[in-house]
């Protein structure tokens, strides 16, 4: 089944009128660079690094957007800009429709219980002294919900059994060091789970498993997903995103690059950058060897971004034109699907 | 990242720590210093304790010539004043330890305080409070702890008090430390995430992850304070009115009791105050052991690793 | 540029703690209720003349502010007042005893890096030996045993052998420049070893976790992969890089040492800034003592600058 | 025929710091040619990174080694840490993971090359420091950063100073162990590619220990598997993607995600055995699809099955019972 195929749900929400589950619309995020006690008697200007700097998109319900590129590329910033874990400096984070840009953090906290984030690390994501019956019960305290004990002993049970730690009640009283990696990043799903939320941010969310239970994990949002959540994957592996997403945006250096439906992003690139970052992904039969199109220099840095295109210095087909002309991000010529969007005057 | 993270047997898994006094009676049962350490200091503890009762003899009492030796029934003689050795050490146990535990209390509120908001908050309030630590960490606190002896008056409520106020610098650093990481936990990331507060995240995630810490930072700061006593009262500004363990020294030495030749008068209390502080070292360095991730595995040592010889199977096996 | 950052940074704390010190000094000695000069009556021995003269010195009749200001210009001008004991200035005092400090506490201190160094690096080395219990045991006891105590019981033992008080032989009339030195160097030995081997047990330690970390660290697993033998492994690559947390621990610890040296210095009467300050205390000497009190700070200020600059030369990251 | 570099029956034992031992590798016998490339490939806490490791003698205090190792015939474990440290980097050099921490944060990385070329009389003084610059040009650094400190360098950088102070001394065997884990796959692939060329242009014989079976099935030309402490099996890449022997190889692959192509990738169920503990039958037993009574309560052995392909699984046998 791929990808496209698997499509349901969210598309159909979207073109029913209704607004996008959510919509991130030209946010810009900067960090203040650090100028020593030298710097500020010299009274230097004070700098800031842009490590997302106008980036649009947005997920729909039922819908898993991939956020892909190098470390660096200013993916997981956006992350935490869309549950505003960081202040955005412009732009807007809309969430069903409702912007939380400018909300306050007490009229956040509602909100917060809608839109759930699991972290890369599944050894740090459990509290060690919590079991897991605690450690998914805590975000109803926090929020005030499930009613009684009793009640909350229910909810967990069920979102537990949701996660397909099997049998749930077996798993309640367990300490994180009796689990398995991926068993815990199954409870850190299940903690997310138990708020109902619509929107769930996966950061890296597998790539500290072992292959074998990768899969499993990744199987499981992508079911979560059937259910009609909305999931934002960030990720530097575009083989996972390739399986598992129906949407991939690739960044650099703090922008989109290209976005697109996964097939088409995979099977029909058409920026420099993601046609580049597809070749050297390694391929798993051995019989299919290619000369990977690897890319001279060092990965970006986002305290010295290029002027023009901010790709063309690596670019092995730059033209002179790249260097003055900010491409946008438009429908390219041989695009299939009518969503194909790159940034890049050639494309 | 290390290269021996991932392999099994090259490093300790890190210990589970459930309850707070787990950590603490694990390492008492584990490792053979923390052993020994806990035994002394609780029977140091058990003698001071009970002094108004096991204690041979009055505390004023004259029971015989002044710097008497040791005999059968002053198995440490007499001091200056005709006072029995053994009850002299058992009551000044007793002022050394509360001095010790009072003046750790201070420190430990103080310090332990300020580490947690500096950790926990980061940023502006992190970088003032450590500067004022930073500040009294290079204040010489011998040379304070005199003057301000000096100014108000020897008491022992003071004494207290100045030892405590100028020994919470190292746990404020400790206890940074530990939260700042436990901050970064991802568990405590998720809970902001969730919308969590400052005090239930503190509570209830941070606190009970550094309480260990804590009791280990705990013990170690008595031995600075028991210590920091002595130094005072040998220098004359102890209690006058209260016996401990440093006036005892004092007082030895005051009255000449070296050149009077008496030295169970001088020996018996420095190596009762040498050996509380050790305790408390000791099981205080086996905590903070047990707790340090960093202490690896040496990659180098002098024994190498073993070989063990082929036998009972085929060599040739291939 | 980052490197010049540092130093300045550290520079600029130094000369803040400086200042805080001098303040905490006033702040003491003139207002803390009770306090020295605001209780004049309480200062033994002073004639009405000396009170007078105390009150025109420290400017009592004014406001704190103005005080405060006429302080900090005494300072600056180096004149710390005149003691109560011996009506000499306090900075003649001062320098005397702290000329008498310095050999006495660097002799220690030397002593107890030598012999400290070594016993952690072979504590380390010798991991889970007996060898290792052994150091760790005995760098324990020592660093256990109050240092005025353990310089009471060198007393007791060597009494008789070594002079263990005072720092010259009043007996000797018109010695020659050589005997002088060696008589100063006979009365030394007692109060630097105390001194010494109460810090031996303090470096053993630090030497020996210091040691620990670095033998676990990944590079070491590459210089035995190139082939290096282990002790050319511990001297090339550990000893240097936890020549690192120790050489600040023992530029650190000079200026508390200077500090830690009034109880030995009390025990052998040793005429330095730490038998200063005990003498200032017994006499209720105070413009002594708050000379004394800032001379230890300084010191301690001082050396941590040194610790910082040491780790800048040290530690090639410092300046990233 | 002798391989270049061999094991024997290689077990090594772990004291555990809280009491008892771990069986890290249970009879690792494995042959490396000159100029092939192996890549040894399993899951974390398999033991690979141990039999690596072993090779070199690397192991703490705390480890017991059985078995040999033989390079060109000879067992140079017999004498321990003595009779392995003259082939340290002379023969045998390695590429750790995570090279951010395999150079010493406080001496320039142009002094560590020089170091080794010193230490094993290649080149002294002038002639070493050129032969330095020779092998930072040779993987890409200009010769002029000799001089610079380990943190001056980025990751990739770094990795790539790390394997050309690994070519100091022409060794015939380099053991790169997760050479790439931590790096983006832009650096990935320029070390990947590096690897290659370095294998081709000098003849090296690679040992490529990795959890990552796409790089080896693209880097390779035979792979070893292992599972738990055991070799489960080994054959040439191609062999083991398309017709492998041992179920966990079969399942493995399938876990992981590819490019291109159709459906889900499927994870296996259950977690790998406890190695402090005494495992009867085949330990891939609880996760495997195809179990049945033979594997419950006996340990299958490493067989071959074809040329140059060994397999450890008793679903072989019973394939060759049916054949005959």
């Amino acid at each position: 089944m791929s990808p496209e195929r698997r499509g349901c749900g969210g598309r159909a929400l979207s073109s029913n009128g209704a607004d996008p589950l959510l919509a991130v619309d030209d946010l810009v995020v900067a960090y203040p660079i650090a100028r020593g006690l030298a710097g500020a008697v010299l009274r230097r200007p004070e700098q800031r690094v842009l490590a997302v700097d106008g980036v649009s998109f947005s997920v729909d319900r039922g819908e898993l957007v991939a956020l892909v590129g190098e470390s660096g590329c200013g993916k997981t910033t956006t992350a935490q800009a869309v549950l505003r874990l960081v202040e955005a400096m412009s732009g807007r984070v809309s969430f069903d429709g409702r912007d939380i840009t400018e909300l306050s953090n007490r009229a956040l906290r509602p909100l917060r219980r809608n839109m759930q984030i699991i972290y890369q690390d599944p050894y740090e994501s459990l509290d060690p002294r919590m079991t897991v019956r605690d450690a998914v019960e805590e975000p109803m305290l926090i929020h005030g919900l499930g009613g009684s004990r009793e009640a909350r002993r229910e909810l967990v049970l069920e979102a537990v059994a949701r996660v397909e730690l099997t049998p749930p009640d077996l798993f309640l009283e367990r300490y994180p060091h009796e689990l398995s990696g991926g068993q815990r990043q199954r409870v850190a799903i299940a903690a997310s789970l138990v708020l109902e939320p619509d929107l769930l941010v996966a950061d890296e969310p597998v790539s500290m498993l072992d292959v074998s239970v990768r899969a499993g994990v990744l199987n499981l949002l992508d079911r979560l997903r059937q259910d009609g959540l909305g999931i934002l994957m960030i990720t530097h592996d575009l083989s996972t995103a390739a399986r598992y997403a129906d949407r991939i945006a690739v960044m650099y250096l703090g922008r989109i690059v290209e976005v697109g439906p996964a097939s088409e992003i995979v099977e029909n690139p058409q920026h420099p950058y993601t046609k580049a970052l597809l070749s050297v992904v390694p391929r798993r039969d051995p019989r299919d060897r290619k000369r990977p199109q690897v890319l001279t220099g060092e990965a970006p840095d986002a305290t010295r971004i290029p002027s023009g295109c901010r790709f063309h210095p690596r670019c092995p087909v730059a033209i002179e034109e790249c260097r003055a002309h900010d491409p946008e991000l438009l429908r390219p010529r041989n695009a299939v699907s009518p969503d194909h969007r790159a940034a890049c005057i050639l494309a | 990242m290390s290269i021996v993270i991932n392999e099994p047997g090259l490093i300790a898994e890190p210990e589970p720590i459930r309850s707070r006094g787990g950590i603490l009676w694990d390492t008492i049962r584990r490792r053979p210093s923390a052993t020994i350490g806990a035994t002394i200091l609780s029977l140091i503890i058990a003698c001071a304790v009970l002094a108004p009762w096991i204690a041979p003899y009055g505390l004023h009492e004259q029971v015989g010539p002044p710097f008497g030796a040791p005999s059968w029934q002053h198995p440490l003689g007499l001091d200056d004043g005709g006072v029995d050795m053994v009850t002299l050490l058992m009551w000044g146990a007793r002022i050394s330890l509360v001095v010790g535990f009072a003046a750790t209390l201070v420190s430990m509120l103080i310090g332990g305080t300020i580490g947690v908001v500096a950790g926990y908050f980061g940023g502006k309030v992190d970088g003032i409070l450590m500067r004022i630590t930073d500040y009294f960490l290079v204040i010489p606190d011998v040379p304070l702890m005199i003057v301000v002896a000096a100014i108000w008056g020897p008491s022992l409520f003071h004494i207290v008090i100045v030892i405590g106020i100028l020994l919470w610098t190292s746990t404020a650093r400790v206890i940074r430390a530990q939260v700042k990481s436990v901050r970064e936990r991802v568990y405590v990331k998720r809970a902001r995430a969730l919308g969590a507060g400052h005090v239930r995240i503190v509570m209830r995630h941070v606190l009970p992850q550094v309480a260990p810490l804590l009791i280990a930072n705990t013990v170690l700061t008595i031995a600075v304070a028991v210590f920091d006593e002595t130094a005072l009262a040998f220098l004359g500004l102890g209690d006058p009115s209260r016996i401990s363990l440093g006036k005892v020294i004092e007082n030895a030495f005051q009255r000449a009791a070296i050149s009077a030749g008496a030295w169970w008068a001088i020996v018996p209390p420095g190596v009762l105050v040498a050996l509380l502080i050790l305790s408390c070292s000791l099981l205080g360095q086996a905590l903070e052991d047990a707790l340090n991730p960093r202490l690896r595995v040496a990659h180098v040592s002098a024994r190498g690793f073993r070989l063990r010889p082929l036998v009972g199977r085929n060599a040739d096996a291939v | 540029m980052r490197g010049a950052d540092y130093l300045l940074k550290r520079t600029a704390f130094a000369i803040v703690t400086v200042f805080i010190a001098v303040s905490i000094n006033f702040v003491l000695f003139r207002l803390a209720p009770g306090s020295a000069v605001s209780n004049l009556s309480r200062v033994p021995h002073a004639t009405q003349e000396t009170r007078n003269a105390l009150k025109q010195q420290f400017g009592l009749d004014k406001s704190r502010g103005e005080q405060y200001v006429l302080y900090l210009k005494q300072l600056v001008h180096g004149n710390f007042g005149v003691s109560f004991a011996n009506s000499q200035p306090v900075a003649e005092n001062l320098r005397t005893a702290i000329a008498n400090t310095l050999p006495m506490v660097l002799l220690g201190t030397l002593f107890a890096i030598i012999v400290g160094t070594f016993t952690g690096v072979i504590a380390a080395w010798r991991r889970g030996t007996g060898a290792e219990g052994a150091t760790v045991t005995s760098a324990l006891a020592f660093y256990s045993m109050p240092t005025h105590w353990l310089g009471l019981m060198l007393v007791i033992l060597f009494a008789g052998v070594l002079p263990t008080g005072g720092m010259t032989d009043d007996f000797l009339i018109n010695p020659s420049w050589w005997t002088h030195v060696q008589d100063v160097l006979k009365h030394m030995i007692l109060p630097s070893l105390t001194l010494g081997l109460v810090l031996f047990g303090e470096y053993t330690l630090i030497v020996r976790s210091a040691m620990l970390e670095t033998l676990g660290e990944d590079y070491i697993l590459t210089a035995r992969a190139k082939g290096l033998k282990p002790w050319a492994i511990v001297r090339k690559h550990a000893l240097r890089n936890a020549m690192l947390p120790i050489a600040t621990l023992v530029a650190l610890s000079l200026g508390y040492i200077v500090a830690g040296a009034i109880l030995v210095e009390t025990v052998f009467s040793w005429p330095g800034i730490g038998r200063a300050v005990y003498d200032a205390v017994l006499a209720r000497d105070y413009p002594m003592l708050q000379g004394a009190f800032l001379v230890l700070t300084v010191s301690v200020v001082f050396f941590n600058l040194v610790a910082d600059l040491l780790y800048f030369r040290l530690d090639p990251r410092i300046t990233q | 025929m002798s391989a270049l570099l061999e094991t024997e029956d290689l077990q090594v034992w772990f004291d555990l710091p809280r009491g008892g031992t771990l069986h890290a590798v249970q009879g690792v016998s494995l042959g490396l040619e000159r100029g092939e490339r192996l890549g040894l490939v399993g899951e974390s806490g398999c033991g690979k990174t141990t039999t690596a490791l072993a090779l070199m003698g690397l192991l703490p205090a705390s480890a017991t080694v059985s078995g040999r190792v033989l390079l060109n015939g000879i067992d140079i474990l017999r004498g321990a840490e003595e009779t392995m440290r003259p082939h340290r980097w002379v023969d045998l050099s390695m590429v750790f993971q995570g090279a951010m921490n395999a150079f010493n944060p406080v001496k320039t990385v142009g002094s560590q090359i020089v170091e080794v070329l010193e230490l094993h009389h290649r080149a002294a003084g002038r002639a070493a420091r050129v032969r330095t610059g020779e092998l930072l040009a040779a993987v890409g650094i200009p010769d002029d950063r000799a001089g610079r400190y380990p943190h001056e360098f980025s990751g990739g950088m770094r990795q790539r100073a790390a394997i050309a102070m690994a070519l100091a001394c022409n060794p015939s065997v380099l053991i790169a162990d997760e050479p790439t884990t931590a790096l983006d796959v832009m650096v990935q692939a320029q070390i990947l590619e590096l690897l290659d060329a370095l294998c081709r242009d000098f003849g090296l014989a690679l040992l490529l220990v990795t959890h990552d079976l796409p790089i080896v099935a693209q880097l390779c030309d035979r792979a070893a598997v292992m599972y738990a402490g055991e070799l489960v099996e080994h054959g040439s890449v191609d062999t083991l993607f398309h017709a492998p022997r041992h179920p966990y190889t079969r399942l493995l692959f399938a876990a992981t995600p590819d490019l291109h192509g159709d459906g889900l990738p499927a994870s296996i169920p259950g977690a790998p055995p406890r190695l402090d503990r005494q495992n009867e039958g085949c330990p891939f037993r609880p996760r495997c699809d195809r179990a049945f009574a033979r594997c419950v309560d006996e340990r299958p052995l490493l067989r071959t099955v074809a040329p140059e392909h060994g397999a450890a699984c008793h679903l072989n046998d019973v394939a060759a019972e049916v054949a005959h």
